[in-house]
């Protein structure tokens, strides 16, 4: 359901902090678990890394070029070490460290959220979950740009579900809710001297998509029962080159491969997993060499199948976040947008043809 | 039918099990005798699968071709067809292998209860089907006519002859085989599969079709048994798919919405039929 | 189990890939305890009739290099192909791009007839290559996992998935954003994506995946300010013989 | 005396690229002495056409693996000559680390892995694992330590990455530098005293032989010529860089894909020892102590005694590369990007002393930034006729001995010119003709 951000917001408690305050609660956070946040990588680019200085925040960044996925699920995770030689093997340990995820955005916290019905539905993953465990998320309001699309998934900027404190930007500083309570107690333990400030009216200004889905966003699993013999997907397969980026960097996309490799002692190894993507060449190949999705155009289809209707039929929801990764990074500039727009074109097209 | 061993297991861990028998079938297949560790049952349905893990080759999907009636020990028919298959070939009696599983959707052998059954198999496709054919013979009374159509490429692609000779001797079971290209020994049916259907006399309405082989198979057979106006209930397959951790997660055997190691392999065909890019 | 007998040849090449190999300094010891080599030009005197694994650098290019490959491929069990160079072509492929005779010239002057040249082909065209590690250089890791792979007797892991994966597995900033040229987005990864890694642009020395599209890469690449020409003309820096048009 | 002699050493061994060995003597009249050179001709001048300047380095690196760096960075200085592209203090500095790492790398694998196991009468380094294991582990040590230097400062040693035209696509952070400073000092200098130790006790083992030749190599008054100067012969003095083709007079002979050359004797020397001779008195005082105790004194006649020249830039490189760090950590690493906007188009001339000698690379770009014209002179080209003459001297001299320790003697003369075949072929072997 769409959040209410203005009554939502405005139940909670909330706290006025100035610029310096932010900085005192971020070296608060870190003596008392392990903070990661946005920082800037490279020239234009930001990534969520474990912070060691709290001036290496960036507050109003417009996305991460990975989601926050990757501390849950690990790009290349050692499943297990093996010693052939005496058939033995050990399961990675993986520590069950705090961490806190500070300045998140909303449509990456439900990216988790979808994330953790994957992980949890049919056979519940117990290394996903680990890492899971101990998590606490402070989120941030964001400014859309161009490529954001979150609101047309039903994912508003102040959806604060499973955050434990959001901060809204305001002159020279944040307002700080209350949202949950971890949050509180992590504002009670910070807290000397911090008074409740409700003197501040506040109300939660709509800030603008540029892009948008042209159907609501509850009716876009009906457009996918209809679209999947589309001649949109063999439009996109003209101008994608199967890189593979939009999977990559999808914060919902969890496929993976597993390979095993051995030391130069040979008998010794690891079995690893490498995030995989369903646009990639060989991903549907079988051993016998043959692929049952060898055109670009059925990889697509499979891709926004997943993303809009297949886990939806079951999770209830939709599996795009609307971060709009995969349309910034795409090389081809393929936008996942226009393909909804154009699926939907044709859809309203046909639904016309049979009422006349 | 309980699942004994999958309940102690971790999601990708392998139980480390004992190859007790080792048989050489043709030049590219072999049988194994599995047994788990402690004695454990693996538990599994006609049709179900196992990843098979040996350390530095990596994992496969391997389908288990023994009856569940058969304990403790199971057997796996394996194709040298990749690395892991190639190494699994040289192992002996006394090596020991990785289990996971048993994992997917086995045949609904109760739901068959009272019918006649009738086994279309080709190639490699008569391991899987072995498990089922071997329990029905099992069960023997509780179910109709068996019915067992067999095709290999030739002669020499030929598995379990020992059984087949039993086959062809007993009353209570109705084989017929086929090959494509016969060698000059061959006294037997030529032509593929698909030309043993005809022939056969067949009480639709009582009949379930288990088919299993190649992919390209499946579209010919499913016409000729439509060609008998065999009812899609009736007819059952078994799909081969890369199904890389065999619990639902990695995504390579999905089809559609259908992840094929949870769903399938094997599929009830309504089901399959829906799935457009299945067959 | 007795060691595999290990051979390294040269040909037309820089040998960087095998001079790679010298690089394992780290490494090098336990190599020598996996493996026997026997023949390696560039290192040592040895010579053997017989070889379990043969790895072959560099392109065929001349008459000699045509005997000698075979007479290779005859006295090895396994032949891989090392680097750009054997599996493709590699930069040295750039020569049959220009009339053969205009190269000599350019090169040797009135002299160019005392060298006999042939175009410029990857080993796989006279013999059958067994396995291939691309890149220019080789990657050593990726050395590494095929002489263990084939120690233990499996196939060794391909990868025919684009540089962008591994790009992306390592949360590089894109190049293109930069507005720089690069070629990631088609060509094979297995290099964990060095090039972009280190801020520079892929240049294809892997080779381009296979099944690629070839339109829609020209037409990304002119999105990207680059001229069909020119992004042609630079996929062919190391695809010289595998761009059609 | 002997009147007949044939020897025909078919693919040279342990030097990169393929080389034969000809001598031919009948009636005591030595016919032939040549280093035939037979590796495949590779065309890169004609390759480079059309190419634009991104791709020109990225390009002549793959001339050889060996000098990739040498090569690499000539090229570079070459296009941003003729582009008009200035380079930061600290690109140049960072250039010079590259050099120092790459020399030193070359020079290590050079005389500890391929010239070694001829003193020691074994046909690889590979015996000397059992045999002289410290050695081993050492030379592997340092050759990695240099390689090390390569990879932290141009992303890969073999086929450099990120130095390109106009600086560097990525800086190594000043918390790497000062680790591979201290490597440097702790690791670096005792197992680089270490191989001098073993090299002093082999120096017995070189053979004397003396022919005084032209020596050339790029000359610099601040410190010794490595990364840019001008050309100094030792015959005819400094020369400007743009008029090296006065000095190389390329020439093609039969035996040889690649081409010979000569200035004012038929033949001139480059390389380690054409420094040493040349820039003796700007080594840094590590080396100079290196040079007396290995009892090398400019100016020195004996091209075997290149291998020597070798392990002393060893020395100097570490200890200059220390100092050039320091220069960087005093400054404080600047986040710069490469000037990569050319303000002209026109010709480039560049050289620079990579391991095997004086390199040079000469481009003409066209107005659209494409190259028109190149043109690459290679040390171990320039070196071949210098061997020529040497085995023309050689072998008369020692006629008197065996076959075998002929063609060892000479094996190991080609080798000590630590020829890089590949390269001047854009070659080594060698055939005694029977």
């Amino acid at each position: 359901m769409y959040y209410d951000s203005n009554t939502g917001l405005n139940k909670m408690k909330r706290y006025y902090f100035d610029q310096p305050t932010t900085d005192k609660f971020v070296e608060f956070l870190m003596t008392q678990a392990e903070v990661i946040a946005p920082q800037k990588k490279g020239d234009a680019s930001y990534s969520y890394e474990v912070v060691t200085s709290g001036k290496d925040i960036v507050y109003d960044y417009p996305r991460t070029i990975q989601p926050l996925k990757k501390y849950f699920l690990p790009p290349r995770e050692t499943l297990l070490s093996f010693d052939s030689k005496n058939n033995e093997f050990k399961k990675t340990d993986i520590a069950l460290n705090n961490r806190i995820f500070f300045a998140i955005h909303s449509y990456e916290m439900q990216g988790i959220k979808r994330l953790d019905y994957s992980f949890t539905q049919g056979n519940p993953e117990f290394n996903y979950l680990q890492r899971r465990e101990n998590s606490i998320f402070i989120g941030i309001s964001f400014n859309p740009d161009k490529w954001h699309f979150t609101k047309s998934v039903g994912i508003s900027i102040e959806e604060v579900e499973r955050f434990s404190l959001y901060f809204e930007p305001v002159d020279n500083g944040f307002l700080v809710f209350e949202v949950d309570d971890t949050g509180k107690e992590l504002i009670s333990k910070f807290g000397n001297g911090l008074s409740l400030d409700a003197s501040m009216d506040f109300e939660v200004r709509e800030k603008e998509f540029k892009t948008k889905i042209k159907y609501h966003y509850n009716r876009l699993p009906q457009v996918f029962e209809h679209v999947y013999n589309s001649k949109v997907w063999s439009d996109i397969a003209q101008k994608c080159v199967g890189c593979g980026t939009c999977n990559l960097l999808c914060p919902t996309c969890y496929c993976f491969d597993v390979r095993d490799e051995v030391e130069l002692e040979i008998s010794k190894g690891k079995r690893e997993r490498f995030w995989d993507g369903c646009m990639l060449n060989e991903f549907a190949e079988v051993a016998g060499g043959e692929n049952f999705r060898e055109k670009l155009s059925s990889r697509t289809r499979h891709r926004l199948h997943r993303k809009f209707k297949y886990i939806t039929d079951h999770s209830g929801e939709l599996h795009c976040v609307g971060c709009g990764r995969c349309t910034k990074y795409c090389p081809a500039n393929i936008s996942i947008v226009e393909i909804i727009n154009n699926l939907i074109e044709e859809y309203s097209d046909h639904q016309k043809e049979q009422i006349i | 039918m309980e699942n004994t061993a999958i309940e102690k297991q971790d999601l990708y861990y392998p139980m480390m099990s004992e190859i007790v028998k080792v048989e050489t079938l043709t030049n590219l297949e072999k049988r194994f005798e599995i047994a788990l560790p402690d004695n454990q049952i693996l538990g599994h349905l006609p049709g179900q699968f196992v990843e098979v893990s040996i350390f530095g080759y990596g994992e496969a999907p391997i389908s288990i071709c023994s009856s569940p009636t058969k304990m403790p020990n199971f057997d796996l028919t394996v194709r040298n067809a990749g690395k892991l298959t190639d190494k699994m070939h040289s192992m002996k009696e006394g090596s020991k292998i990785g289990i996971r599983g048993p994992y997917g959707n086995g045949f609904d052998v109760t739901k068959f209860e009272g019918k006649d059954i009738l086994f279309v198999c080709g190639g490699i496709g008569l391991a899987p089907l072995k498990s089922l054919i071997d329990y029905t013979i099992a069960k023997r009374q509780k179910y109709g006519r068996i019915i067992i159509l067999y095709g290999t490429k030739n002669p020499s692609e030929i598995l379990f002859k020992e059984d087949i000779k039993m086959w062809q001797g007993s009353k209570e079971i109705e084989f017929h085989m086929t090959v494509d290209k016969p060698d000059e020994y061959w006294k037997g049916n030529t032509g593929v599969i698909t030309t043993l259907i005809p022939p056969i006399d067949l009480d639709i309405s009582n009949t379930i079709a288990t088919v299993v082989g190649p992919p390209i198979m499946y579209k010919f057979v499913i016409m000729s048994l439509k060609g008998k106006r065999m009812p899609d209930e009736n007819i059952y397959l078994s799909l081969e798919r890369r199904m890389k951790c065999g619990v639902g997660k990695c995504g390579h055997c999905q089809i559609n919405d259908t992840y094929v190691c949870q769903d399938g392999p094997v599929f009830h065909y309504p089901h399959a039929k829906q799935l457009e890019e299945a067959i | 189990m007795s060691k595999p007998k290990v051979a390294f040849f040269d040909f037309t090449s820089c040998e960087g890939c095998q001079l790679n190999k010298l690089n394992l300094e780290n490494d090098l010891l336990s190599i020598l305890e996996l493996v026997d080599i026997v023949e390696f030009r560039e290192a040592m005197d040895d010579k053997a009739d017989e070889y379990d694994i043969a790895f072959i650098e560099g392109s065929i290019s001349t008459p000699t290099c045509v005997e000698r490959i075979h007479d290779i491929r005859r006295r090895t069990k396994i032949l891989v192909a090392l680097g750009a160079c054997a599996v493709n072509g590699g930069i040295n492929a750039m020569k049959n791009l220009y009339p053969a005779d205009w190269v000599k010239e350019e090169v040797y002057g009135e002299d160019k007839y005392l060298f006999p040249s042939i175009p410029v082909q990857p080993v796989s065209a006279l013999v059958k290559v067994d396995y291939e590690i691309r890149g220019c250089p080789m990657s050593t890791p990726e050395f590494l996992h095929v002489l263990k792979s084939l120690v233990l007797g499996r196939k060794p892991e391909s990868f025919d998935y684009a540089v962008c994966v591994e790009c992306k597995l390592k949360e590089n900033e894109c190049v293109l954003d930069k507005g720089m040229f690069c070629l990631g987005p088609i060509s094979r990864a297995g290099c964990d994506a060095i090039c972009p890694s280190n801020g520079q642009y892929c240049t294809g020395c892997r080779g381009l995946v296979s099944n690629i599209n070839e339109n829609g890469a020209v037409d990304m690449l002119k999105q990207h300010g680059f001229s069909e020409k020119e992004a042609l003309n630079r996929m062919r820096l190391y695809c010289a013989n595998d761009i059609e048009n | 005396m002997k009147k007949d002699l044939n020897i025909n050493v078919h693919h040279l061994t342990r030097v990169e690229g393929h080389g034969n060995i000809v001598v031919d003597m009948k009636n005591g009249v030595l016919n032939k002495s040549e280093l035939h050179i037979v590796e495949a001709p590779r065309y890169f001048e004609a390759m480079l056409k059309g190419r634009n300047f991104h791709e020109v380095a990225i390009t002549t690196s793959r001339i050889c693996g060996i000098c990739s760096l040498g090569h690499q960075l000539t090229s570079l200085k070459a296009t941003e000559v003729a582009l008009g592209l200035e380079i930061s203090e600290q690109t140049e500095i960072l250039r010079k680390i590259l050099v120092d790492g790459a020399t030193f790398q070359s020079n290590i694998l050079h005389a500890l892995f391929l010239a070694t196991p001829d003193f020691l009468n074994v046909g690889s380094v590979f015996p000397l694992i059992n045999t002289h294991k410290e050695v081993v582990l050492a030379a592997l040590r340092l050759k990695r330590l240099a390689n090390d230097i390569g990879d932290l400062i141009s992303g890969r040693a073999i086929h450099p990455i990120s130095c390109v035209p106009g600086g560097f696509t990525k800086l190594p952070t000043e918390k790497e530098l000062s680790d591979l400073k201290e490597k440097l000092i702790k690791e670096g200098i005792p197992d680089a005293e270490f191989a001098v130790e073993v090299v002093a006790s082999l120096a017995d083992k070189i053979p004397t032989f003396e022919r005084e030749t032209e020596y050339i190599s790029v000359y610099n008054d601040k410190e010794y010529g490595f990364y840019d100067g001008v050309i100094c012969s030792s015959d005819s003095g400094l020369i400007p860089v743009d008029n090296y083709l006065e000095i190389t007079n390329e020439f093609i002979v039969s035996h040889s894909t690649s081409k010979h050359a000569k200035f004012n004797r038929s033949s001139y020397m480059v390389g380690a020892l054409a420094r040493f001779n040349n820039s003796h008195k700007l080594l840094n005082p590590l080396a100079q102590k290196v040079a007396e105790k290995l009892g090398l004194v400019a100016p020195n006649y004996n091209p075997y005694m290149n291998t020597v020249a070798q392990v002393v830039e060893v020395a100097h490189c570490i200890e200059n590369t220390i100092g050039l760090i320091d220069m960087l950590l005093d400054r404080g690493i600047k986040n710069e990007k490469p000037n990569q906007e050319p303000t002209k188009y026109g010709r480039g001339i560049a050289t620079t002393e990579v391991p095997r000698g004086i390199l040079f690379h000469d481009y003409t770009y066209n107005r659209k930034g494409l190259i028109e014209k190149a043109n690459c002179v290679i040390p171990t080209g320039q070196n071949l006729a210098n061997i020529d003459d040497d085995m023309k001297k050689l072998v008369p001299e020692i006629i008197e001995e065996s076959k075998e320790d002929i063609t060892k003697k000479l094996e190991m003369l080609v080798r000590a010119y630590d020829p890089c075949i590949s390269c001047s072929v854009h070659m080594l072997e060698v055939d005694f003709i029977e």
